[in-house]
């Protein structure tokens, strides 16, 4: 198999850790074996998938959180300039509130997202003692009429305040401090990532998942939001339709391309815990987990690929 | 191929015992110094009710005013008035007045802070060599280096918004005190020794007022700095017009980011109309006329 | 033992530089002020002055720019320390004071009037006249009626209220000359205060500080590098270059026996008419005609009476007693001797 | 309760008005535009592969060259020297090459642009009056507003980093160079036209040369401005250093951002040390001694 | 028709400010400059001028700081543009040259020395010197030689690689003379060409100015507030306030009848007997003693002269003509007129 293409091939990389390790596998992959010239593009979600959707550049997203970008990606799909290849976590995201373990060992009576109301002092921050905090989605991101829509619905707006979390960094500054000084936390996150494993961060239970009060949820508008469970994250291996006829075989192999949940949390925490770079996790995951990319591609590639770790 | 350079000692190793450390202090003293600044984190608060408790008139008026009084004329009162009057308009008026508060107690607290620093500079070529560099570093260091490790020691939220707005904003108050006082007439200050004034005299009656012009312009810099980082901060929670633009830019509404932008530079030209004009009319009175 | 010296000025030497000493030495081994510049970077304020400055009399120090006259004037109140050399001020070292002692005698003994005024520009014309009593803790009121007097003195009245921005420059010099009077002091410095003024104007001032000195007989040290306004205030004049002192006399000594060449260059253009005295050109003789002349009248108010007759004039001293008699020729001599 | 403004007029629908158009352009015109800009992203790469290309002792090398020939001080050569090779000590020195490439293209076109809009402004006072204003906007936008059209226009990437980082860092080049010719003493310029001089000979022979410190000062400034944008050019894809400082904080490895962020304090000060010592030297020469 | 005027100004106004047209109407309707000032924020720089400028003297323009000098002089190269009036130069209006015709005018015709050198201080001493050839467009090596020249006239030869920052404010103004002759203009202006040196110099450069005058015959106008130099260099004299013309005349003129208190009190100071010449003062009569006195030596010369006899002394023409004799008695008369 060959890469099809003499141009350039660029791939998304974005900043936190897993998103820049995929990339970086793709890319070891597309260039050592299909000797493609595979070019990263740093970028943000948001720029990205904007970029995506009017410019067609960069070419694969290899882990884009489509509920972070849902307007663009419903406007991408309306287009048909981008397809998603694959879910890249086989489990998709987990997204949800999320309590630092000791918290939940702390107290057993706070189980389901339901039981914040009555608990709020558990989660009352100092500036503010009369509320709990919970730790909203950053601005602009899918997950913010949610959260802000369930927040509603559950009835906290009394004796709760949503904390808007500026972004992505910030949220998870937030989980470091709290945990590293044992203070209590709640907040939005999601998984497979980093932070869930290394803090041992724990998801409330929610209610099942209702498609009908889902949809209102998504809504900034909603006007009357009811409880419903999140749905599952929906992470794609983004890709530019046109790829598929400049680059068949690559379009095959990114159409594969698929990693376990635990596998990549284990790989991220391995990462996280030696300060490696995403190179560096990417061929970490490359050299120690073979039986999930060599299913990616011909064996030949798998050779090649192999040969040049 | 890039040629890069040898890895000559292991970086990675110091930077290891950065991050131990730094989670270390995180873990022993964040705790207090929270507590620390709870107080400032009330007067901020309060601050920011108050300004939006007031009916948006009394606002208007009272900036207005403020503008009159500094420049004692009332086009640039009038202009003060319509560009509120402006903000109202373009539908950001809450997330202004969060703004606002932001930034005046930023302000406030670099001057505090800063004035007497400038001061020290101004008096021993030693202490200037010092601090000068220092305030270089915290002008060039990219804010974001040390946002995070705010929001780790105090959590998200307006103080560490402050913190980080301080730092980045404080050099002009700082830089331009100590030039301000150096700059005062040499012999307008020879003559005050002459007839026996002891250093304090001369700071409080004569330096400090000549080199005002100059300080105000070091507080309107720092003024304007601390705006410039309004969606920074907003970054960790400092609310505002900051906050506004960063959902519209992440919900690609370019409009509702440059209402918000647009929200920002009105402030800001506000400001800096005000503290201008009472610049300038200081200056005059300084120089030529009454 | 006291002397009738109010300053004295003993082997006082100035260098400016990080190492004065060493650049000290060099210069008492015979270094000129352009050699230490050029070689070791120092620039000689001052070599070796000495001068003494009678209570009372109005001192001029002259020379052109760069020639140390600033530097000499702000050694008396210890504005400037010397390199070497002693200032004896009512025959107490100066330098001896400690901080507490200076400012007193700052306040007290000696004040100064500045070339640029020097006026603090966001306090009135009366702040800016009892600056020098506030500091000294005198209480308000009394400071503001001693203060008034002042600006009257000098010809104010009516401006009390006025910032200094708002006056002209030679009434900006007088605040300033007010300033300093105001604190009664025995000496008063004067750093070219009239240089900065439009003729007519300095002309006014250069009177009314002799009128105002013939009141109050305080002890002038007064800098100008103009010789007409020299010769007209000073009742000596010392003459500086490149730091060194150059002659020190009354206007008449120097001008008829200039020390040295640059001296000489220095008083070339000046009308002799105009400060040499009848007193000094009048010879024992016979009274004259009905004519007389005072002894300390200069030459040129003699034109006059010179041009109505042909014969000896009579001139007298100002106590009536018979000085000499004058004659057009005497005249012609002193004034050909150029 | 909040008293907030009144809604007068419907902010939303104009807004959407805004939104569209900007769609419109974006379908319109972004491929043109695309490709007028190719030129200089082909510059803006072959810059940075030459400077990661060369081996790093040259480019310390190049660096103190150039700081000698600007100083004629071998102190601030040698001073150059050590902090070049304390970026590559740190291990951010390929990123740092990056960084260097983005800075100098656009200091480069900002100066460009940016000199011929000053002379016109130091030539008219209605000019004058016209770009202050768009000036003042342009540093007080908040630079995110503008970010996120630049990557529709273009798709992330330099390209619109560089745009972003131009529109941020131009006005002190453009103030400056209007300041630096009004500055010119009007005697001298007064003396050429006494000559006979044609205006375009006063720019040329006189006005310029003698501006010239100023116009340095400037571009100093703007270099400076644009290295303190390197952070938020990289959210959309400049890369360099500022996409090291990112991801630091990203992964909450403070040192792996303060390392990143002190390569940029490094960059800063090395480029501010020879153009200020250039602008210094020059300043000298126009005044005092040769 | 050809007069055997160089310049002339014929009732020239200048107004500084937005409206210049009404504010004109006002000061023609007798208003002054502080009430036009105070009234409508415009600054009356010139008002009804009217002079003439002879070829080849030097016409010197006097007057306290603000009177106008310069503005006035700044019309004859059209650096300011008048409210009202003419100016003609060799009988052309240079109101009526177009932009190139006035910049071949400035390059050849007309040149400038500036109070404060405006010298290119990026460039060297020559360059500065051939500057107004160099814009003209001539060839750089020729502009080089004559430029090369025009530094040694002034005495400068040996500088000429220096820059202006390394000499001496003398050497500078001198760079400043020799850029304006290189141009081999016939009209010389100078605004308080010499105002910025120190005494000593500034004689030095009088004299230099006088002997390259009697060498070059430019017709020169000359602007300062010192009398003594206007009295020095000038053939005529034009003294101005407020923009108005108080009088013009000769320096003897001036000193004998003042035309008002103003220039009178102007004068007050200035040695007769430095400007007085014997010929003035010479009365018909029979040739006196050995001893011959030349018309145009001042009386202060003939001080040796006048100790030596008590008769009448000769005094002559330059060409040898008897022109009367001079007393004692004549001489004391002249002198105190003052
Ligand atoms: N603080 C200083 N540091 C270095 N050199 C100084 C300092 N003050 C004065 N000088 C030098 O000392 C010399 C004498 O200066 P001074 O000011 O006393 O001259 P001056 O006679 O008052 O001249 P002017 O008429 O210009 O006021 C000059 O060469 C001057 O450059
Ligand atoms: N461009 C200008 N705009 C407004 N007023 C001006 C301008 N130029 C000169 N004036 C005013 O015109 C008057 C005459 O000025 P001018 O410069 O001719 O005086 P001067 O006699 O040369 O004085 P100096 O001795 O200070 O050089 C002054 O009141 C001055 O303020
Ligand atoms: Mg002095
Ligand atoms: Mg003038």
């Amino acid at each position: 198999a060959d890469c099809g293409t003499a141009g350039p091939i660029t791939i998304a990389e974005m900043t936190w850790l897993s998103a820049g390790t995929l990339a970086h596998v793709a890319q070891k992959i597309m260039s050592a074996g299909y000797g493609c010239d595979a070019q990263l593009i740093p970028g943000d979600t948001v720029p990205t998938a904007t970029s995506m959707l009017s410019k067609d550049q960069p070419d694969v997203a290899p882990e884009l959180w489509v509920s972070t970008a849902q307007s663009i990606w419903d406007e991408m799909q309306a287009k048909g300039n981008v397809y998603k290849a694959s879910d890249i976590f086989a489990s998709g995201g987990e997204e949800g509130w999320w309590v630092p373990d000791y918290v939940a060992a702390e107290h057993p009576e706070i189980k389901s997202i339901e039981d914040l109301k009555a608990n709020w002092a558990v989660f009352a921050d100092a500036s503010n003692p009369e509320k709990g905090r919970l730790y909203g989605c950053p601005p602009g991101w899918g997950c913010e009429p949610i959260t802000n829509n369930l927040f509603k619905a559950l009835g906290l707006e009394e004796t709760w305040e949503l904390f808007p979390s500026g972004s992505g960094e910030t949220l998870k500054a937030s989980i470091a401090k709290a945990v590293s000084r044992k203070e209590p936390f709640i907040g939005y996150y999601w998984g497979p990532t980093d932070v869930i494993g290394k803090y041992h961060m724990v998801r409330m239970e929610t209610p099942p998942f209702d498609a009908e009060n889902y949809k209102c949820l998504v809504d900034i508008n909603c006007a009357d939001p009811k409880v419903s469970g999140w749905a599952k994250g929906e992470v794609a291996v983004a890709v530019v339709t046109s790829l598929k006829e400049r680059a068949p075989d690559v379009a095959t192999f990114l159409g594969k391309m698929q990693v376990p949940n635990n596998d990549i949390s284990a790989v991220l925490a391995w990462g996280d815990d030696n300060g490696a770079t995403t190179d560096e996790v990417a061929t970490y995951f490359l050299k120690n987990y073979e039986a999930i990319w060599t299913q990616w591609v011909p064996a030949d590639v798998a050779d090649k690929v192999r040969a040049s770790l | 191929m890039a040629q890069g350079f040898p890895e000559i000692f292991d970086v990675r190793a110091l930077g290891r015992a950065i991050d131990t450390g730094f989670n270390q202090i995180v873990a022993d003293y964040g705790a207090t110094l929270e507590a620390i600044f709870l107080p400032i984190l009330k007067l901020l608060l309060a601050m920011e009710k108050i300004l939006q408790w007031l009916p948006w008139w009394v606002v208007i008026l009272v900036l207005a005013a403020l503008a009159y009084a500094a420049s004692r004329r009332w086009g640039i009162a009038l202009a003060v008035a319509v560009m509120t009057f402006a903000i109202g308009l373009i539908g950001v008026w809450d997330a202004a007045m969060a703004t606002i508060a932001l930034m005046v107690v930023a302000t406030l607290l670099a001057v505090v802070v800063g004035l007497p620093i400038g001061v020290a500079m101004s008096r021993s070529k030693r202490m200037q060599s010092i601090t000068l560099p220092v305030l270089d570093v915290m002008q060039t260091m990219p804010i974001f280096v040390y946002l995070i490790p705010f929001v780790m020691l105090f959590g998200p939220g307006k103080i560490p918004a402050l913190l980080a707005t301080i730092v980045f904003a404080i050099p002009p108050v700082i830089r331009l005190t100590n030039l301000g006082i150096r700059g005062v007439d040499p012999e307008i200050v020879e003559a005050t020794r002459a007839f026996g004034a002891s250093p304090a005299q001369i700071l409080l009656s004569v330096q400090i007022p000549l080199a005002l012009p100059t300080i105000l312009a070091g507080i309107n810099q720092t003024t304007m700095m601390a705006l410039s980082m309004v969606v920074i901060a907003s970054m960790i929670g400092a609310g505002g017009l900051g906050y506004q633009v960063l959902q519209g830019i992440q919900r690609l509404q370019i409009s509702s980011g440059l209402m918000a932008g647009l929200g920002i530079v009105l402030l800001a030209i506000i400001f800096d109309r005000i503290a201008q004009s009472y610049g300038k009319r200081m200056q005059k009175s300084l120089k030529l006329d009454h | 033992m006291t002397t009738p010296f109010k300053i004295r000025v003993e082997q006082v030497s100035k260098i400016f530089g990080p190492d004065p000493k060493t650049a000290m030495a060099a210069v008492n081994a015979g270094m000129g002020k352009a050699a230490l510049l050029a070689q070791s970077n120092h620039v000689l304020g001052l070599h070796n002055i000495n001068l003494n400055i009678r209570a009372g009399e109005t001192f001029v120090i002259m020379g052109l720019s760069g020639s140390g006259k600033s530097t000499l004037i702000r050694h008396f109140n210890r504005l400037i320390e010397p390199t070497a050399g002693r200032i004896l001020v009512d025959d107490t070292d100066v330098l001896s004071l400690n901080a507490a002692d200076l400012r007193s005698f700052r306040r007290k003994k000696i004040s100064m009037v500045f070339q640029r005024f020097a006026l603090l520009p966001h306090k009135t014309v009366l702040e800016n006249v009892i600056y020098g009593l506030v500091i000294d803790g005198m209480p308000k009121p009394q400071a503001r009626a001693k203060g008034a007097e002042q600006v009257a003195l000098v010809g104010l009245a009516g401006f009390e209220n006025h910032y200094p921005g708002q006056l002209s420059g030679g009434m900006q010099q007088r605040v300033g000359l007010a300033r300093a009077l105001a604190t009664d002091a025995e000496i008063l410095l004067m750093d070219e205060a009239f240089s900065a003024l439009d003729p007519l104007i300095r002309h006014d001032m250069q009177l009314q500080l002799r009128e105002i000195q013939a009141r109050l007989h305080k002890t002038i040290v007064f800098i100008t590098h103009d010789l007409d306004e020299a010769l007209l205030l000073g009742d000596h004049i010392a003459i500086l270059k490149d730091g060194v002192l150059r002659q020190v006399g009354t206007g008449p000594e120097i001008l008829v026996a200039p020390a040295d060449d640059y001296v000489a260059r220095f008083v070339r253009d000046v009308n002799r008419a105009r400060i040499v005295t009848c007193g000094a050109l009048a010879v024992p003789g016979q009274a004259g005609g009905d004519i007389e002349l005072s002894a300390d009248q200069t030459i040129e108010s003699a034109y006059a009476a010179l041009a109505q007759t042909d014969a000896p004039l009579t001139v007298r001293q100002a106590n009536g007693d018979l000085a000499g008699v004058l004659t057009r020729q005497q005249v012609f001599d002193a004034l050909a001797r150029a």
